[in-house]
């Protein structure tokens, strides 16, 4: 296993230890529920956002707290959603009178995990509201009853919400304005290797040098099919033959763009790739507001990325450029 | 010295924890084929804990242990097992309550209960391909095993092989299903072909405690 | 070959289009060179940054030009100096009264091509300076006459220099600047896996599964010595073991702290390394000042990470606290 | 119709051009043992268009030709060899200048001059295993060869071929140096053991200009 791990059972503490100490007193970390939150939370003015999730997606999502984002993460082990204590115990921690916001990527265990841990700590007097993200167009809503996944769309949802509550908003505009993004945000990744949790030591499924995975979920769940290896063009072809129709997109629409890597795929053939987006929406009349090429949301060390595309109204725009503050940056 | 039931419930549920603890990577495999390969190591480290700290629960009725085990799984599973595990264990000890003698009924009327919460919490019928297609049959079989009225001294231990061959067998026929449940939901018709991995650790936990319940109460 | 690419001789190009397409029209791109350049630059009143290198080391160093960091950059292919026309062009093209600053990686390729194209520019009017960066610790100066290599530190020396220059100091003022920075930074990479340059398509080395390299160069030169894996805690007193004497870094002293991933590591990993770093240094008396946990300079999708230490004063503080933009970027 | 120098000029220029293009991806090989693997992309970008666009350059003089070929070096390639082999030939460009017939000390005079200027612009000596190792000794033994008053009609050929073994067996000779220049230095004690790319691309170069020699002057 090419990783730098100690005892890999630690893994998911040793990094979060490693986000608060590189925080310089901005983030605070409780190790007993995996929790990494915003020092200057809660806040009487301020609804607290907390999302769970599994860990091995960094930067997504302990990474993302911060103000103007999260002000909490409790993320499970490696691919793994919390128990059901963490979201019970963060909940409470977090509690605010302005009230708390549960982000849920739509997967069963996370979704499982925070209704119930939701349920208990509304026994105790926290009032919550849950968003749950379901941009993934390789699973198609109707057929499974489990319905689409949250995948990188979700950062949208975040930085949305995020900038809204920082500028006061209440959890009932939070949840409209979340909701908004929800259902105008669309993904589509596509894996080019597997990858190892530390835990396992192994490859999560074998594909061949020559092969590719077309819709994979986040957790190396397998895709919607998988084919030979096509070039870059015909790959963003391929996503964007998925992604459009499906909201659909429009000549006229004005979008952010997202090429978000799964971890092993170098920054350069991500923005080779927004290159080659950019052209094409340009191309079908789709405007290109902003442009988001980094890591968002990975699969630990899996090669491969995503495109998400938000459709974007005034207010978005204007919630999408606020400012914001997070453990991972350049400077 | 006859065993009490508290004293048979202590020895099911250990083995229980320690079954799972020993199969954490080949669970996590079966889960690999088709999810994403959590599941053995989302049990253990709710198990591990039943395992090592077994001996300092509060263990005065049935429902006391199975409510402390259902906090400890609550508190250390994540992924769908920990809510999906730590309801069947909260609800079968609601059923449980304080007893601390179960006859023949109150385990099945228990089981139920786990059953009950499995289908509360996470919403799958049967035929989903989920650990309810095998631990509902393992149920039914044991049902009609302890209710057997020509059955001799042995009729517990019988009842308990024909559950957990039953549970063996019905995991081997979640291959053909659809995975309508849990992440291996999203693989659609690639589900078809491979066993659920929770059903088959229903099986392996069955035949554990058979085998262990067998060789202490013959 | 696990790459989104169409023609691999035209890696690079697309890659530098998308970063263009990405910028919004802060970057204009120049396909006759590689040249990546600030929109709003040349200006008479600022002295212009310029970085060559090679490709293959994203986000170094063409996603490092923006406001209060490079002006220009003009890479040339993957792991090979730019050809000496784009050096020559480059300065011509973004030339200043205040006169221009190559920032130069010491690797021979990029030396020769700077000095040249140098010398050409300057016949032509341009003047300029060099800084020449020379962080790695794992090539000892006196034996080579090649002397240490640039690595990951050169970003301290872009961020300083660059914030400086927006404030209007002039060339002997960044070259003073620049040169404090050299002299307090120290680097030290190991790699754990090799990498594939898109046009070689197949791995550059191979490396056992239980095995990595320490001191490895950033295009795959082997380093000081291979050995086995080992814990995440022992490559960290590796890597403080080598760098921390070098300078030396002393108790009291007060640094910043880099954790560079090479490509293919994950963020979480990165962050984890960044813990144990943290709490290592702080034991030897060494006050953390700042952290910067991310991808600067990596080879290509190399699984590996690089710790730098940049020992500070007042001045290079402030210089670091200083804003920027770049293309890299989460929001 | 006899050859004029130009044409013979030429001919070697062509032949050297391609023989770097037919074996970019050996001399990567090479490169990638002890270096870092980018010399052969790194000439191709610019032989491959001497190459294609060879017919159009301005070859009304030696030096025209070398000049042009300097140009195409210094904006096509990149890493060392771009400074080092654009050097080389703007430098033999200066000695050949508007000459259009070479005597044989033309050929020695411009050659140490390409020599001179890969000192000038590396700062490389002997024996610090670069392409100088095997480059001096052929032309070492070219002069020889050359200057030899007892040869018949074939002495260019001959000549030619004894350089090219010279430089063979010199690249040889570089396994046991110690690289002290370009990307190689980096390995320290590691890169003994190993040929120099770049020695051994002067002899693969060599080779090929004298075979096609031999095939057109004899
Ligand atoms: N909604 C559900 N109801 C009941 N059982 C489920 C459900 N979803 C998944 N399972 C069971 O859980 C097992 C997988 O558990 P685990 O890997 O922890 O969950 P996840 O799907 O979140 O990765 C499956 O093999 C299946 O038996
Ligand atoms: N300073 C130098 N002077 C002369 N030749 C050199 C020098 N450095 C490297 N070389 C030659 O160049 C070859 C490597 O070329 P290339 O791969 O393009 O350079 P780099 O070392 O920058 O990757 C070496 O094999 C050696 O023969
Ligand atoms: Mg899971
Ligand atoms: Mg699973
Ligand atoms: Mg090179
Ligand atoms: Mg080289």
């Amino acid at each position: 296993m090419k990783k730098f791990v100690n005892d890999p059972r630690q893994f998911v503490p040793e990094m979060l230890e490693g986000i608060h100490l590189a925080s310089d007193g901005r983030l605070k970390y409780e190790p007993k529920y995996n929790l990494i939150y915003r020092a200057d939370m809660p806040r009487a003015d301020k609804v607290s956002i907390i999302q769970g999730s599994g860990s091995g997606h960094e930067p997504a999502h302990t990474m993302m707290v911060g103000k103007g984002m999260l002000d909490a993460a409790c993320p499970g082990d490696v691919f793994a959603g919390p128990p059901v204590d963490f979201v019970y115990e963060t909940s409470k921690l977090l509690n605010s009178p302005k009230g708390v916001l549960h982000i849920v990527n739509n997967y069963t265990g996370d979704r499982l995990a925070f209704e119930q841990g939701r349920e208990m700590a509304e026994m105790d007097g926290v009032r919550i509201e849950t968003l749950l993200v379901n941009d993934d167009v390789a699973v198609k809503d109707s057929t499974w009853t489990v319905g689409r996944r949250g995948v990188a769309g979700n950062f949208f949802v975040i930085k949305a919400v995020g900038a809204a509550s920082e500028n006061g908003a209440d959890l009932d505009e939070l949840v409209r304005i979340g909701n908004k993004v929800i259902a105008g945000v669309r993904s589509l990744g596509i894996a080019l290797s597997s990858c190892t949790p530390p835990v396992k030591g192994s490859p999560l499924f074998e594909i061949a040098d020559d092969e590719m995975e077309i819709g994979i979920g986040i957790h190396g769940e397998p895709g919607r099919q998988r084919t030979k290896m096509v070039s870059a063009n015909e790959i963003v072809d391929l996503m964007l033959d998925a992604v459009v129709p499906d909201l659909p997109f429009e000549s006229g629409d004005e979008v952010a763009v997202m090429i978000n890597g799964l971890g092993g795929t170098t920054i350069g053939e991500l923005y080779l790739l927004y290159g080659i987006a950019h052209k094409k929406l340009e191309a079908k009349g789709i405007k290109v507001f902003r442009s988001y090429v980094n890591e968002y949301c990975t699969s630990l060390e899996m090669a491969g990325a995503s495109l998400t595309l938000l459709k974007v109204d005034d207010e978005l725009k204007h919630l999408l450029n606020e400012p914001a503050e997070v453990s991972i940056r350049v400077f | 010295m006859t065993a009490t039931s508290l004293d048979r419930l202590d020895l099911v549920l250990r083995t229980m924890a320690e079954t799972i603890v020993e199969n954490t990577v080949y669970f996590a495999e079966l889960d690999a084929v088709v999810g994403d390969g959590d599941f053995g190591y989302s049990l253990r480290s709710g198990f591990e804990v039943v395992v090592s700290d077994y001996d300092t629960f509060d263990r005065t009725s049935a429902g006391a242990v199975l409510k402390k085990i259902g906090f400890v799984l609550s508190s250390k599973v994540g992924g769908s097992s920990g809510p999906i595990w730590g309801t069947a264990f909260l609800r079968s000890a609601v059923a449980a309550g304080d007893k601390t003698e179960l006859n023949r009924e109150d385990v099945i009327e228990i089981l139920r209960a786990s059953v009950a919460g499995i289908i509360h919490r996470g919403g799958a019928a049967l035929g989903e391909k989920t650990l309810l297609d095998s631990l509902v049959p393992a149920i039914d079989a044991l049902e009609a095993g302890l209710a057997r009225q020509d059955a001799g001294p042995q009729r517990d231990a019988e009842a308990l092989q024909h559950a957990a061959d039953t549970a063996t067998k019905a995991a081997e026929d979640t291959k053909p299903m659809l995975a309508l449940r849990g992440r291996a939901a999203y693989t659609g018709e690639r589900s078809i072909g491979s066993v659920d991995a929770g059903a088959t650790a229903v099986g392996v936990i069955l035949q554990s405690i058979s085998a262990v319940w067998r060789e202490q109460y013959g």
